[in-house]
């Protein structure tokens, strides 16, 4: 178990405030944020390349907030790799073994369950220069996995490949997380990336956390504007709240039951803005619009709908679309859940 | 078969003939005056090989002290930060300004007894005046900026991330720098120690302050040409260059 | 009214009187400015003629230097104005300060904790000049293998291009003694051991005496020698042929060679003059401008 | 408050103290020894203060010349590729490693009357022995290098996307290098000259060559080490330091 | 128009074979690839900042092969934005103008035209370092569109955008390009963003187009392995053909009517394979299968399928898998048409 405890961290241009966060043992956890959000700097700051101003960390109870980062035992795989360019692969991945009082034949055992795992076993000979990005990824994975850390800290290990890579390193790592149970903290942009791999999840914004918590839990109920925006609530309305009837701009809203805030916004998932068709009659929300323009999105197509004057984007199935003769300027019926209308307090982000 | 070069390019290439010219001329008479006579007989003198013996270990010698003291200094600039540090900057380019007979005057009056330095040093049986030690203080202090100079872009240049990657590996701060920044900077530690030997090779206004005897090439070039005039100036300065460009070359190969 | 640069070319050992001198003659004639660059005698005058640098002026601290390497070609006379002495010069900080005098200097000087010095004998007069005094000091006090003795205790390191040099190294205490003529010893304020007629070259008496030490210094090109033979030191003047501002030159050396003027300056300074000058014989006293007649005899 | 600094850091800092005590020790023992009065005595000597006067002018137009004909060079190593950069790069080098008194030589030997250059330029009235022109000649030819590789870095820092957006919105390559390449890198291009400036004010060696007189600083320094010793040539020494400094700050806060 | 023919190009590194592209007045042309494809190459060429050394480039007929840039006029957006720091917002966007004989008040009109457009009215003043990517990136495209080039290239103008920034980016260009008919060339690395915004694509692989056409013509038809995989048909099958069925290592497959080569790859997209629900029957191929795992992308899942020893994926609605409570294990009949089942030679890349 990682724990971050009240971490604040000042550089010249940039600071940390009050960072809190509890990794599990197993977790998958993601850091996720814009760019300059201070997402890297909490991976550096527990790997204990910066000073810490205040706060403490600790790993499995024992405080290392001061300790060098040879004697956390943590793994980092960067963006680019950083892998050891006067080294071959195999001397890269058996760099940390030098370090570590291990048996040799255990090494060797190791080395080579890892890179048959990580498909680089025709590699181990050839220099990090000569290598694809994608096989750089695996390499800069087996040179951390090999010592078992107590996480691995993992840099925004898909920006730099290309989209195919990107799939494979991502079913890789889900696969790694899966057999070798090792904990994972990873630091993303990308919401999709966090959803496929993480179990739970923390925003940052400007160096402080804006919400954390599973990854399920903040995808539903993001607590501002900034991470439903983020999760990807594309329809962010503004509205004045009575009971759990909802006035915005156009049409009014039923909400889910509950206690609301008296004004606020409303934000909705495009996804759960459906057409209405036959045996779907379960919406509390049932409205009518114009399709004002849509795009094709190779799967599915964003669909922009005038409804009463509000502007709402929903995603449509590609079969549904191109069955129904959907264009620009047909007039069509939607509906969606109470529960999948968020509310968020107005003062938020 | 290419995009046109433009006006521009042309004026620039003008532009940038002067100079080019201005290294280039002087230094090809220089070279190509003496006859191969006299280079041959020149060579035959022990004095000029001497001299020229004594500049290239006195500036390689100057180049090891750099590698050595230089190397973590110009680590410290490339990678920490700390209060004063534009100072030690600043301090580390000084010897490029000072003028070169003030720099052998200042080593001199430390060296001196009169002062508690060159007492101590006296004690210890070193010399400066007049000595190799004395040659290879002085290369030392001018050579130094463009050893540290280098080696810090050198350094500058190695991802950062690589050390932290060997760190976050279990290796201490040392074996990092001795397993991963040292033989990837090692080229331009080398292309350092050349900057700096060349630089060394060349000081006369220092050198023949502190050292007029054991003479250095340079010293002996400048004594030649008041003494005897050109002619017998020339062949040494055109071995002590031609030298100077082997070594150099060398030392290049030899880093790869 | 003279105007323009006078390049003055000198011995090393001239700098400080002639510096006095520059001040006086240019607070006279403020259009002119004189240019004075010092060094060993002997590189000055090869400057000249072999380098073929410009110089109005040469005053050399041996009047040979000019014979042997400006006359004929680059000039036509020399005078003789002023002579002077060596004498073995150190500070209060110099090992064996307190006991060294004129009987031991060359028992301390062969000390092997003691530094001493002298300028190079190729470029500097006061070289060769130092090396005469170490050869006549052996005949004169019949102590055979002194000069050699005394050179095995001075590693080359201690020589340095131009006598007033080692001053320094004195002050700094870089060196403990060095052979220095009496002028300098006297205007740098310097402690000094004055030695015996006999072997100091300050005295055209002892000639005959001096005669006997010779010096082999650097020819024309590296790796020939000539023959240097003692003779007292008398300090040379001349005028080079192409000066091109003859004017304020002849003004300049009618001021230095003036009792009341340079020369005056010379004695406060502890060289003693000619007075008049000398200059060697007929021939070249017609040659002299007119207006420097006046200060000159010829006598050998 | 911070990652505790290892036994290692500790070792780089024990390491790199040698190097700046060489630099520091000497500079401040000469800085320090003269008394108020002889600083003031020599700042009311007019040979000492002309002699600063010239050494700050010439070298500073030993800058300006590297700076008109210079930074095209440094541009052109910047950007283009062509056949024989690396030769180029090496020439550009090779005024760091010429022994100073070769420099001098070999200039005086191109100007003299014995050669069809120097002839030419006798005819045009210009005198290279001896003059201002002659010492400007000399410290550019030292300087030059210090000005083009820090241009060179300076306009190597700028993207060249910038350069080429520019010229795609329909700006010429001379346009382009004056509106935006231009004011990108002119704090390189002054820190250059700082640099340039800085390498001719200490020259010497080659100076003492070409022009004895009229005197710049070091060799003033020098001829007054020798002459007077210690204690004359050292208040020169501080105040052409001292003005060096000053020249070099206000050039950096000009620069902003 | 911009007609690029044969075009060749070598680097030390790297070289541009036998281009040929022609781009017509009012495409959206992509020009798409893995990193190091020389996509950006090709637009640094129709720029004129890289020497051709054999083919032509002609603009609207003309010959610009030998043109300098600053005479082509075309203009070019790239990644980094690339904004003179030194000058304000204003003076960047205005740069161009200098250079060319315009009215003064037409220009200013332009210019009030464009910010406004683009949303940076505010920002005239500021310097471009104090904004944020995507308003540096509508500088960048303001910029460039004052002077009404013949075509905007765009060198991966939505790379360095967070995910949110991206979106917004995207719907710029698109209604930069519906609204001012302004050619454009952009280069990308994602499919998705070019099915979105171009009309036409030409897909690159070491310096070769390897296809091109009509943008959902490339993603239909693919010729190749390597396009099939960069348009997202991740179920590539060997098989051996005879008529119009076609035997994979697992089930046959009926292929739609054609001639078809004896051997071959065949490639599916995951989105074709759809469950079977009531109503669907037009399915040529039905074939029943057990979930092996799944992963939640947000709006859809990730279904990989065991279909009698081969390995499928598909892409499925997130409705319907929360619907029918579909779990790894779950055994589901799956089906899909002939016709979108593509054949590729086996001899392709
Ligand atoms: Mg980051
Ligand atoms: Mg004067
Ligand atoms: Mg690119």
């Amino acid at each position: 178990m990682i724990h971050l405890s009240h971490l604040y961290l000042t550089l010249p241009d940039f600071s940390l405030k009050d960072i809190t966060l509890t990794i599990d043992q197993g977790d998958f956890f993601a850091l996720i944020g814009p760019t300059g959000a201070g997402k890297s700097l909490i991976l550096e700051t527990m790997l204990g390349m910066l000073p810490v101003h205040r706060g403490t960390i600790s790993l499995n109870g024992t405080d290392i907030t001061r300790l060098p980062p040879e004697k956390r035992g943590l793994g980092i795989v960067y963006q680019d790799f950083a892998l050891f360019p006067h080294l071959s692969v195999r001397k890269n991945i058996l760099y940390g073994t030098a370090f570590h009082d291990l048996a040799p034949h255990k090494v060797e055992n190791h080395l080579k369950f890892l890179v048959e795992k990580l498909g680089i076993a025709h590699l181990l000979d050839r220099k990090p220069t000569t290598l694809s990005g994608g096989e750089k990824q695996r390499v800069a994975l087996a040179r951390a996995l090999i010592l078992e850390p107590a996480a691995l800290l993992l840099d925004e290990p898909l920006s730099a490949l290309d989209p195919v890579l990107r799939e494979e390193i991502k079913d890789l790592l889900r696969s790694i997380h899966r057999d070798l149970g090792t904990t994972m903290v990873m630091v993303s942009h990308s919401f999709s990336d966090v959803f496929y791999l993480a179990n739970k999840v923390a925003i940052l914004k400007d160096g402080s956390i804006v919400q954390q918590g599973e990854v399920e839990q903040v995808f539903d109920q993001p607590n501002s504007r900034f991470t439903a925006g983020f999760v990807g609530m594309r329809n962010i309305l503004e509205a004045t709240i009575e009971d759990n009837r909802a006035q915005t701009r156009g049409p009014a809203v039923i909400l889910p039951a509950g206690n609301h805030p008296a004004g606020g916004f409303l934000a909705i998932r495009p996804e759960d803005i459906c057409p209405l068709r036959a045996g779907h009659n379960g919406f509390e929300n049932t409205l009518s619009g114009t399709i004002t323009h849509m795009a094709h999105q190779g799967f599915y197509f964003d669909v922009w709908l005038d409804v009463a004057g509000l502007r709402l984007q929903a995603v449509w199935d590609k079969h549904f679309v191109l069955e129904h003769d959907l264009e620009p300027g047909t007039r069509v019926d939607i509906g969606f859940y109470a529960h999948k209308v968020h509310v968020l307090p107005e003062n938020t982000g | 078969m290419t995009v046109k070069p433009g006006v521009f390019s042309w004026i620039l290439i003008l532009f940038s003939l002067p100079l080019i010219g201005l290294i280039v001329l002087p230094l090809s008479k220089m070279v190509l005056t003496p006859t191969w006579a006299a280079l041959w007989e020149s060579l035959n003198d022990p004095v000029v090989l001497e001299a020229i013996g004594r500049s290239m270990t006195t500036s390689l010698a100057a180049a090891l002290i750099c590698f050595v003291f230089g190397t973590p200094l110009a680590y410290l600039m490339a990678r920490r930060d700390f209060p004063g540090k534009s100072l030690v900057e600043a301090i580390i380019d000084l010897p490029i300004m000072i003028p070169h007979p003030v720099i052998g005057i200042a080593i001199l009056s430390l060296a001196g007894r009169n002062h508690p330095l060159g007492r101590m040093l006296a004690d210890m049986g070193i010399q400066v005046m007049g000595t190799l030690t004395g040659i290879i203080v002085v290369l030392t202090f001018v050579g130094m900026p463009f050893y540290i100079n280098t080696a810090k872009a050198g350094f500058e240049a190695i991802p950062k991330r690589l050390e932290n990657v060997s760190r976050s590996l279990g290796a201490p701060m040392g074996a990092t720098f001795f397993r991963v920044t040292f033989p990837l900077a090692w080229q331009s530690m080398v292309l350092g120690m050349i900057m700096c030997t060349a630089r060394a090779i060349s000081e006369f206004g220092a050198v023949v302050i502190v050292a007029y005897h054991p003479m250095t090439a340079p010293v002996l070039i400048y004594e030649r040409f008041t003494a005897y005039g050109l002619r017998y100036s020339q062949p040494v300065s055109v071995w002590l260059i031609g030298v100077s460009l082997i070594l150099f070359v060398a030392m290049r190969l030899v880093s790869r | 009214e003279p105007s323009g640069k006078v390049v003055l070319f000198h011995a090393g050992s001239l700098t400080v009187p002639l510096a006095q001198m520059e001040k006086e003659f240019e607070a006279k004639y403020p259009k002119v400015d004189i240019l004075r660059e010092g060094g060993g005698s002997t590189k000055m005058a090869r400057l000249i003629a072999e380098v073929g640098k410009y110089a109005d002026i040469m005053a050399s601290a041996d009047y040979t230097v000019i014979d042997n390497n400006l006359i004929p070609k680059d000039a036509a006379w020399n005078i003789r104005f002023a002579t002077n002495q060596l004498v073995l010069c150190y500070t209060d900080k110099s090992r064996y300060a307190d006991q060294i005098n004129a009987d031991n200097w060359y028992e301390i000087l062969q000390k092997k904790d003691v530094v001493w010095g002298h300028s190079d004998p190729n470029l500097d007069p006061c070289g060769y000049r130092s090396l005469m005094v170490l050869q006549l000091a052996e005949k004169f006090y019949g102590i055979k293998g002194l000069n050699q003795k005394l050179l095995d205790n001075r590693p080359m390191k201690n020589v340095r291009p131009k006598s007033v040099e080692l001053v320094n190294l004195l002050k700094t205490g870089n060196m403990d003694y060095a052979w220095e003529y009496l002028s300098v010893a006297v205007q740098h304020g310097l402690k000094y051991i004055t030695l015996n007629d006999h072997i100091n070259l300050g005295n055209y008496k002892y000639d005959n005496f001096y005669k006997m030490a010779e010096v082999k210094v650097t020819g024309k090109k590296p790796g020939t020698w000539k023959v240097k033979k003692g003779k007292s030191c008398t300090y040379g003047i001349t005028m080079i042929k192409n000066s091109s501002n003859k004017e304020a030159t002849i003004a300049f050396l009618q001021y230095m060679l003036d009792p009341q003027g340079g020369l005056k300056i010379l004695k406060d300074m502890g060289q003693p003059p000619f007075i008049p000058c000398r200059i060697a014989d007929q021939a070249e006293y017609d040659s002299l401008p007119a207006s420097l007649k006046p200060l000159v005899e010829v006598k050998n």
